[in-house]
């Protein structure tokens, strides 16, 4: 399906897509009271909102995966109902889901053209025109990933970028990104965004849904703002500030972000003497004080979270030592670390963070389950109140304490993973992105809490790769580039710039 | 009275508990409707009102014999559910008890007709279960191999060891007070002594898996394994545990066999594997791991000893009796999720009614009930 | 093997029940005996008759039939035992609560019936097929013995009998078993058991089944195979099973008692046995309906009749 | 698409080598088709006889049905699902294979194919609805439904059993006769298993239930058919049991009540022991039917070489398990060659 190549006035054109009054509820929960979008041809669109504000599921019913409770929903000036994804493909809509959707055992060409794959004569699948249309579209993108290699162990960047490959090669009038950058690093970032300026050029309607300002105004057009599954308003990019935004996202000011306070600084905590893992890291050694947070930054893949990862023991490794308080932590065993006053709140937390089919009190209590059983033996209610403790604390937004995770939206499920750690009263704690797909308000509450904490004396080691929140938040920048570290930084050295040149080690020798 | 945990089911509170209306589980119910309404309580209601319904209307069930030939019949299976549930609720599965037991009772044969005391023989052969089971751990666990494969390979290896152990022949002359003691019943109640031992084990595997950190790690674990490692579970552990816990009964169940029966031979108790499954599965424990409840698979256990047991006084042939227990099987997991679509589709529809007014995304607007809503 | 003491148990006059365990339901052999035993235990003058079983034959798969006949206070129950010991513990309690029992086909250990009865003289059994297969391979020569289970105590009692046949008959000095496999009574085992046997053993000349799965499941691969009229076979056999084989020349000759006699019989001991008009020891006689008077031998046993041998010439004139 | 702008350069950060270890993942038939090459041969120099025309031709008679099976299983695992009810369907059709020509003597070979298939895509069918539509596991289904049909089959059939005697000859000679020395039932299996293998590796349905296997989630996402693929495993894998059942009645003796109990972890063995991922989204029905074949081998092999009968059921255990712990050491050796390229490429 193709677009009408020459781009006329975009005013008096039919929306390619749009959607108005949309409502959607799971059971109890409505997701989405009054959903409204329109996506004109040959513009970016951006949809904005906090954390369960009702993007994703916005994004699901126009990908035809959930049914309309309510609403009128127009493609290209007719009404149409989806009763399956096929529907929506048929009408021109592509869609990059915030989670990545790839089989692993089928290789990467697959991948892209599952359920379409060239045939060749005989109606049988045509495996040399499918890996080459896979090479030429990789072209495009200006990435070599062999066509033939299976999907399993791909890094997530690769994978995003494969879903992007899928998405284009359905020669879709509509492209619907589900924070698609969360994952990339400010390169890939930037080629994805070449990628949609020309698909947009071509006449196509893009719907780019992103927490990062500065993206969705270097990119987009229009922007939507959302709030708890309502639309709010319109704005044309070039006639709207952040803060505006900002305030009707959340209804209300917020505090400024990166409310960093600096703490004094006490002993080390953590001492970790030139540990080695080969082929993922190599000599990696450094510090961390009571009170300091530290940053480690670097692009995607440079083995920040394996480092992180080998120092709590999840993973193995060859050679150093991991000291708390001055005494080696036993290597390989998480509940060791976690005895001695480690806490570590992961990077993907509906996989390794949280039980999602738990309830919140269950999942909030899972590390103190030895610390609460007495003679061996738990009590449920103790349980309880130990969780619940925390997650007031945090003012975690539930229904209940026994309601499962599942049920809450990303940002509150990151408080419960935060709940469950600090309910150890850990002295060293690590975070690795923290506030990945996190909105701004949960955002900067989350940062609070990381300098508040610090101020309480905790250490902390924090995993980003957001560049602001890197700079707003440390004490002090490592910097990782393939498994090394090639900087380390002061606060007050630490600068964009300095950190990027670390990163991508176009400073060769910065130690 | 104390708030129990979730899965926790205090026999006494459910039986003596209402039963308030059916509610739908989106969020989450609280507190004792939970317990009440959850799916392995559920499996105790049917249990308590078919043995009610025999007991009224099948002729001669209701008596102390009854008690004693259905439990003596019921006692390898109940055993090995034990295990079985803690090591599904991982989301990993054991289909090599039938063949430890059997492989157990080989053993024991063979040691007894070579002329060892019988104490040693029942130690080597409970030996030799632990030994079966921390195989089946080593790969599954450690190698982290898949179980279901695993598994299917040692149902082949354990008895074929029982073959290579004592051939074709069966031993039969084990000890007459031993013998005896097995099939023993405790004064006139009808419930068979060796009932006390089983019910020490349904007790310490209820307990570890209900009400210590261990046992909440394996629910942790049969969700998520990765989430499980990072809270310091220690997966590789618990899962080697959990299959010599499972070799070791299943060796206890051979020895019951083999003393029951008073026979030894390679073939005892094959095909039980099936039996004990359909029967835990059918006690509410999810084949995708991480829920369950040991009541629940006892249950389980004995709603299909019990039906069978009936079915066999009024002369009705086997064959009845498998069609009862596959379609109970299917029923128990078809029923749920077409409970489950039916409400959340009356719960759109009054949603799609009420929706103008309707704000506040994830906000929860019901708290506890459908039911309530609808006033 | 005494019958215990002729306290008749309760329930001698009027209604009498009796039920029948077989080893396994739905296996045409049983079918057969049972149908006999069904028109033996009407004519004899039961008021109830049953069949309960397992549908596999293990070994202690009957038990939980004998426990619900106990309770049901049946006064007869009739078995052919899967294993001769672990039904015992079961039939012990049974007779405690007065029932009599009856084993037929396959023996328990003896202390636990009252009388036995027994398709042949074991030893009949045994010589009959060795004979036969003798005669088809011209006195010499390698032959092996596809059997049933492995613990079948019938077919291992005839094996053995066979055994010390050709040990101790010089007349088959030339014959020599060189294996011996189990089918297991299963159709496809069986037939795998057999092929398996031909290649292991190449100048094989001839195979014995004592037991009507086996024989077919084995014929049924000679006739398809390359050693159909090289490789002799006997056994015992159904004839409705086994007359394709015997028509196309696989099979020259087979034995088998009458199965439905083997039922038959069984009633009336039952029905004697309940009536206190015998006790199960040797020398007491009871009436068996049509077929006369019958006598319980040396241990409890009681024989029904010579074993009969089919070939081409009189297996038309059999239906069963 | 009109994509008109020139791509960016390639950039150094984000070049990916391509890496020919991936291959090697694809092939995990070959080690079965190794073992089974090296049973072959060392069995034929204890014993010639192994390999003499009758012996190749039982060997490939013992096979065919367990290849048909497997291969059917195949392409249900592939989806992440299982069948347990095999055994029983197998049964059903094999007795109503035997009771059709008792029925209506005379009727038409086909017609009894065909019949036959049909029940069993009825039944496997049953499976698959149950499975989709109240979106429970296969597991705890076909567990349920090997019960309901085996009690059906008993119910039915009672003790009444087909034998040889009730089929056409012309039936019988289906697994007597040969062609080029292949059985005859042994080429309707290999037919099969080239039609299943092309249409699982080179048709967009039969990819679809790789991506199902691989990510039941995800391809929902993308719109993948998923019920009515998942629907037409159980189907197919119906058919093929039906098709086995009719063979059945064709090569043994009897059929009954008790016909084909037990097969079902066999055929899994199999499957598994050709390379097919207990957890779906990898293998290949070539693989399943090379597995079925070392599996029944080994059988044979073991009888012909002598080996105490006690044995073998203790060997195929630990073939089995074998042939688990390989594809995994193959596995992690693959991950870990990706792994150091990777790490030497970002
Ligand atoms: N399948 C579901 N069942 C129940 N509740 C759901 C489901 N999917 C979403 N929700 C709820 O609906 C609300 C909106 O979720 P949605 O995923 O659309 O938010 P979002 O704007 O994409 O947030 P984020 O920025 O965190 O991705 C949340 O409160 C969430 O908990
Ligand atoms: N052994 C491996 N095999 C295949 N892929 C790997 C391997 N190790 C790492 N990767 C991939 O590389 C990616 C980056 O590794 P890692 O998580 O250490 O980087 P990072 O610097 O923490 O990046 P981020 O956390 O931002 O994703 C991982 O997401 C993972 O998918
Ligand atoms: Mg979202
Ligand atoms: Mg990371």
């Amino acid at each position: 399906m193709s677009i009408s190549p020459e781009p006329t006035v975009k005013r008096s054109m039919t929306p390619l897509l749009s959607l108005r009054g949309a409502a959607k509820a799971f059971g109890p929960v409505i997701a989405l009271a009054d959903g409204v979008v329109e996506i004109l041809p040959g513009e970016i669109h951006a949809l904005v909102g906090e954390n369960g504000a009702g993007k994703s599921t916005l994004v699901k019913i126009l990908a035809g995966l959930y049914s309309l409770d309510a609403g009128d929903f127009l493609v290209k000036g007719r009404p149409v109902t989806f009763r399956t994804v096929a529907d929506s493909k048929a009408a021109g809509i592509s869609v990059i889901y915030q989670e990545p959707t790839l089989f692993p055992d089928l290789t990467v060409a697959e991948n892209i053209f599952i359920g379409r794959q060239p045939k060749n004569a005989l109606g049988l699948i045509n495996r040399s025109a499918m890996r080459n249309q896979a090479r030429a579209l990789f072209e495009r993108l200006g990435v070599r990933i062999e066509p033939d290699r299976i999907a399993e162990g791909l890094s997530i960047a690769d994978q995003q970028i494969i879903e992007i490959a899928k998405a284009i090669s359905l020669d879709a009038s509509v492209l619907i990104m589900d924070e698609p950058t969360a994952a990339l690093s400010g390169v890939e970032v930037e080629r994805l965004f070449q990628v949609a300026r020309a698909l947009k050029t071509s006449g196509a309607g893009l719907l780019f849904i992103s927490h990062r300002f500065d993206e969705v105004f270097a990119l987009c057009d229009r922007i939507t703002v959302m709030r708890d599954g309502e639309y709010i308003t319109t704005h044309q990019t070039t006639e709207v500030t952040t803060d505006q935004i900002v305030r009707e996202m959340v209804g209300r000011d917020i505090g400024a972000l990166f409310p960093k306070v600096i703490a004094d600084v006490g002993k080390t905590v953590l001492k970790v003497s030139d540990l080695s893992r080969t082929g993922v890291f190599t000599n990696i050694s450094f510090e961390v004080k009571a009170g300091e947070i530290v940053a480690l930054a670097g692009l995607v893949g440079a083995g920040r979270t394996e480092v992180a990862r080998a120092v709590f023991g999840i993973d193995p490794y060859d050679h150093g030592s991991v000291e708390l308080h001055g005494a080696r932590v036993k290597p390989s065993n998480p509940q060791a670390a976690i005895d001695a006053g480690m806490g570590f709140v992961p990077e993907d937390r509906r996989k390794q963070g949280l039980v999602m089919d738990l309830s919140v009190a269950r999942n909030a209590a899972l590390t103190l389950r030895n610390r609460l059983s007495r003679f061996g033996l738990i009590n449920g209610t103790t349980e309880r109140r130990a969780a619940e403790e925390w997650t007031t604390r945090l003012q975690v937004k539930t229904g209940s304490q026994e309601y499962k995770v599942s049920t809450l939206s990303g940002g509150n499920q990151q408080k419960v993973v935060l709940a469950k750690w600090l309910a150890t009263e850990p002295s060293f704690l690590i975070v690795d992105e923290p506030t990945r797909g996190i909105d701004v308000g949960t955002k900067s509450e989350v940062h609070r809490l990381l300098s508040d904490l610090a101020g309480r004396g905790i250490a902390i080691l924090m995993i980003s790769s957001e560049l602001p929140e890197v700079l707003g938040m440390a004490d002090r920048v490592l910097v990782m580039h393939e498994g090394r570290i090639t900087a380390q930084l002061a606060r007050a050295d630490a600068t964009a710039e300095s950190v990027m040149h670390a990163a991508t080690a176009k400073l060769e020798h910065s130690l | 009275m104390f708030n129990p945990p979730t899965e926790l089911l205090p026999t006494a509170t459910n039986q003596s508990g209402t039963r308030t209306a059916a509610v739908p589980s989106v969020g989450g119910r609280t507190g004792i409707a939970r317990i009440l309404l959850s799916r392995d309580t559920v499996m105790i209601y049917a249990l308590v009102a078919f043995v009610i319904y025999a007991a009224l209307f099948i002729p001669r069930f209701a008596s102390p014999v009854s008690t004693g030939f259905l439990l003596l019949d019921v006692i390898p299976a109940l055993l090995i559910a034990l295990p079985m549930t803690l090591v599904i609720i991982t989301g990993e599965i054991d289909l090599s008890v039938a063949s430890i037991a059997g492989l157990t009772s080989a053993l024991m044969g063979v040691l007894w007709g070579a002329g060892l005391d019988i104490g040693p023989v029942l130690i080597i052969s409970l030996i030799a279960g632990v030994l079966a089971g921390a195989f089946n751990g080593l790969l599954v666990a450690v190698l982290g191999l898949p179980s279901l494969a695993v598994t299917i390979g040692t149902l082949a290896l354990f008895r074929g060891l029982a073959l290579v152990v004592i051939g074709d022949n069966a031993v039969a002359n084990f000890p007459p007070a031993l013998t005896s003691f097995f099939t023993s019943k405790i004064g006139g109640t009808g419930i068979p002594t060796v009932m006390i031992g089983v019910i020490l084990v349904a007790i310490i595997f209820g307990v570890v898996l209900h009400l210590t950190p261990f046992g909440r790690g394996l629910f942790a674990l049969g969700y998520s394994k990765e989430a499980a490692i990072f809270v310091g579970i220690k997966v590789v552990r618990a899962k080697f545990w959990l299959y010599v816990a499972s070799g070791s009964v299943s060796a206890l169940a051979g020895i019951y066999w083999t003393l029951r029966y008073s026979s030894a031979r390679s073939d005892n108790a094959s095909g039980l594997e099936l039996t004990v499954i359909a029967a835990v599965l059918l006690g509410g424990v999810s084949i995708f791991g991480g829920k369950g409840a040991i009541p629940g698979a006892i249950a389980g256990v004995l709603l299909i000893g019990t039906i069978n047991f009936t079915l066999r006084l009024g002369r009705i042939s086997d064959v009845v009796l498998i069609i009862v227990t596959g379609t109970l099987l299917i029923a128990s997991v078809v029923a749920p999720s077409i409970f489950e679509g039916v409400t959340k589709w009356l719960h759109a529809r009054r949603h799609r009614r009420t929706l103008p007014q309707a704000s506040a995304s994830g906000a929860t607007r019901a708290t506890a009930s459908g039911v309530q809503e609808r006033k | 093997a005494s019958g215990g003491d002729a306290g008749t148990g309760g329930g001698a006059e009027g209604d009498l029940s009796i039920t029948f365990i077989p080893k396994q339901l739905n296996n045409p052999y049983t079918d057969v005996v049972l149908g006999g035993g069904e028109d033996g235990a009407t004519a004899a003058g039961f008021a109830a008759t049953e069949v309960v079983g397992p549908l596999e034959a293990s070994a202690s798969s009957q038990v939980s039939f004998i426990n619900a006949e106990t309770q049901a206070g049946t006064s007869v129950i009739v078995i052919a035992a899967n294993d001769p010991d672990a039904v015992g513990p079961a039939l012990e309690e049974a007779r405690a609560a007065g029932a009599k029992i009856v084993a037929f086909d396959s023996d328990t250990n003896p202390k636990y019936r009252d009388v036995f009865i027994s398709q042949v003289i074991a030893k009949d059994v045994a010589l009959i097929q060795i004979e036969l297969l003798a005669e088809q391979i011209g006195g010499s020569g390698e032959i092996a013995i596809l059997s049933a289970t492995a613990n079948a105590t019938n077919q291992n009692e005839w094996i053995k009998f066979i055994e010390e046949e050709l040990a101790s008959n010089p007349e088959y000095a030339e014959i020599s078993l060189v294996a011996k496999v189990y089918g297991d009574d299963d159709d496809t085992k069986s037939f795998q058991e057999a092929q398996g046997l031909l290649q292991a053993y190449p100048s094989l000349k001839g195979i014995i089944s004592p037991t009507t799965v086996g024989i077919a499941a084995t014929a049924r691969y000679l006739s398809t195979s390359n050693y159909k009229g090289t490789v002799a076979l006997t056994g015992l056999g159904l004839p409705n099973e086994m007359r394709p084989f015997v028509k196309d020349g696989t099979v020259t000759a087979f034995a088998l008692w009458d199965p439905a006699q083997l039922g038959y019989v069984a009633a009336f001991a039952g029905k004697a046995l309940a009536d206190g008009t015998i006790t199960g020891t040797e020398g007491d006689t009871f009436d068996a309906g049509d077929l006369g008077e019958r006598e319980v031998g040396a241990d409890g046993i009681v024989i029904v009749g010579p074993p009969t041998t089919f070939n081409a010439d009189n297996i038309d004139d059999y239906d069963f | 698409m009109t994509l008109d702008t020139s791509p960016p350069a390639t950039s150094e950060t984000t070049t990916r080598r391509a890496n020919g270890f991936a291959a090697v993942l694809r092939l995990r038939e070959i080690p079965v088709t190794l073992a089974l090459i090296a049973l072959v041969t060392l069995t034929y120099m204890a014993n010639p006889l192994f390999l003499s025309q009758q012996g190749v031709k039982d060997l490939l008679l013992n096979a065919t049905i367990v290849i048909i099976l497997s291969v059917g299983q195949a392409m249900v695992i592939v989806t992440r699902n299982v069948d347990l009810s095999i055994g029983s369907i197998l049964g059903i059709v094999a007795f109503s294979t035997g009771t059709l020509f008792v029925t209506f003597p005379g009727i038409p070979i086909v017609l009894v194919f065909l019949a036959g298939m049909a029940l069993g895509a009825l039944l496997g069918s049953i499976n698959g609805c149950l499975v989709t539509v109240a979106k429970v596991p296969s597991l705890v289904i076909t567990l349920g439904t090997l019960y309901i049909y085996r009690g059906l089959n008993n119910a039915w059939a009672g003790g009444t059993q087909y034998f040889a005697g009730d089929r056409p000859d012309s039936f019988g000679a289906l697994s007597v006769d040969t062609i080029a020395g292949f059985p005859v039932i042994t080429l309707i299996a290999i037919v099969v298993v080239i039609i299943v293998a092309i249409f699982m590796a080179s048709t967009r349905p039969g990819r679809d239930l790789y991506a199902i296997g691989s990510d039941p989630e995800a391809a929902k996402l993308f719109g993948i058919p998923v019920t009515r693929r998942v629907l037409l495993a159980f189907l197919s894998n119906g058919v093929l049991a039906g098709l086995a059942g009719v063979l059945y009645a064709s090569r043994f003796n009897s059929v009954g009540a008790t016909t084909g109990t037990g097969l079902e972890f066999d055929i899994i063995a199999a499957a598994v022991v050709g390379g097919v991922a207990i957890f779906g989204g990898s293998g290949t029905v070539i693989g399943a039917a090379i597995g079925a074949l070392l599996l029944t081998t080994i059988t044979s092999a073991l009888t012909a070489i002598r080996v105490d009968k006690f044995w073998q059921q203790a060997i195929v255990g630990l073939l089995i398990l074998a042939a688990i712990v390989i594809d995994r050491i193959a596995r992690i050796r693959t991950a870990k060659k990706l792994r150091l390229s990777e790490a030497r490429d970002v």
